[in-house]
């Protein structure tokens, strides 16, 4: 089972939870992705999230099908947020089950290192005396 | 041809629109219209890198665009 | 901040994550154990776990401290359950956040696996013809 | 000096119980323990692994044990 979502609400993570237990998986590894409150040490006010929607749920879908492979997942759920985020808050969960740890563990691994690479998804972090579009330039 | 390209993330503010359309000649591909986009906006060379999707899926320097198609620049991604 | 509990109720996920969140985490990495519906192909009916609790505590303490010193993880929480457990619930949560990610995926993998050689802390499987303590034998 | 020995686990379907006395010589350790223990029953040769805490700590084979300590069998952890 695959679930990907991109949403403009709050994720919860008891809910990507509950979406990959299963009989036979003994080991959950989840990744939460949240909204830090300095840059370099500069303060961030909020980051603003924006999507190329369809192909962002297509790369997402594309990379949780390869772990699900790869490390014989049994199930994987990505949920990713967009909009306006205040700290704390979160951007991303990635949750993946697997019959043993070890394999949750690389899996999400995987995929949170995949995402960051290849979903087009961007965001902006706003300070006080401006705003920046994260990684954008060298 | 005449491809209409959207603009997200900082692409947008480089070109300070959602989308632009820019005039290639028939069976260009996609080096062509990266090379024309930073010839029109030079920003553009300023950034780590430069994608370019054509109907929701990144293709090479070599794929040859079509008027039809959904072109999109894909600036660095930060996404997670 | 180091949060650990020995319980024998529910464990919360949501809960986890909660106490981990801080302003300072960019990324949070939770490990949760849940009970499999078999072992080497043998159906499970239940498992019984039993802790020398003040014991337990402790050593998941050490872990804890020992990883957040390693890692500088912001916060560490390891719930662990204890009684009666059916198929599916949740055994064990570890929850670590740290500045940045991968830290947090390295302190969260180290803690479950030194918690499953140190911490005493015993499972019994009880099938359809009997019962076996895990681990216990070669 | 009687060690009055607490038992989880494995440890307790053993030893048939949540306890056993055992007497060592004064200033025995906690290899003469689990020599004693293996010999009383000998169940204990056939676990992957032994280990005895004394006052809630994991403690090596040349501890010495005292008679009001707190002494518990470990059988091999199981946990998470």
């Amino acid at each position: 089972m695959i679930d990907i979502q991109l949403k403009d609400t709050e994720l919860s993570v008891q809910e990507c939870n509950d979406l990959v237990v299963s009989d036979g998986s003994g080991g959950i590894a989840i990744f939460v992705g949240t909204i830090r409150n300095q840059t370099k040490g500069k303060a961030v006010q909020r980051l603003e999230f924006e999507s190329y929607k369809p192909m962002a749920i297509s790369e997402m879908r594309k990379i949780a099908e390869q772990a699900k492979e790869k490390w014989e997942a049994e199930k994987i759920v990505i949920h990713h947020r967009v909009g306006v985020l205040q700290i704390r808050e979160i951007a991303v969960i990635i949750a993946v089950s697997t019959p043993h740890r070890k394999a949750a563990f690389e899996a999400c691994q995987y995929c949170i290192d995949t995402l960051k690479e290849t979903v087009p998804i961007w965001k902006k972090e706003i300070f006080e005396d401006g705003e920046v579009w994260v990684a954008a330039h060298p | 041809m005449k491809i209409n390209v959207l603009a997200f993330g900082i692409a947008k503010d480089i070109i300070n629109g959602q989308s632009v359309e820019i005039e290639l000649e028939d069976g260009m591909d996609v080096q062509s219209l990266k090379a024309s986009l930073c010839n029109k906006f030079p920003e553009f060379n300023k950034l780590r890198s430069l994608a370019i999707a054509v109907n929701e899926e990144y293709q090479r320097d070599d794929f040859k665009l079509k008027e039809a198609d959904e072109v999109v620049i894909i600036p660095p991604v930060s996404g997670g």
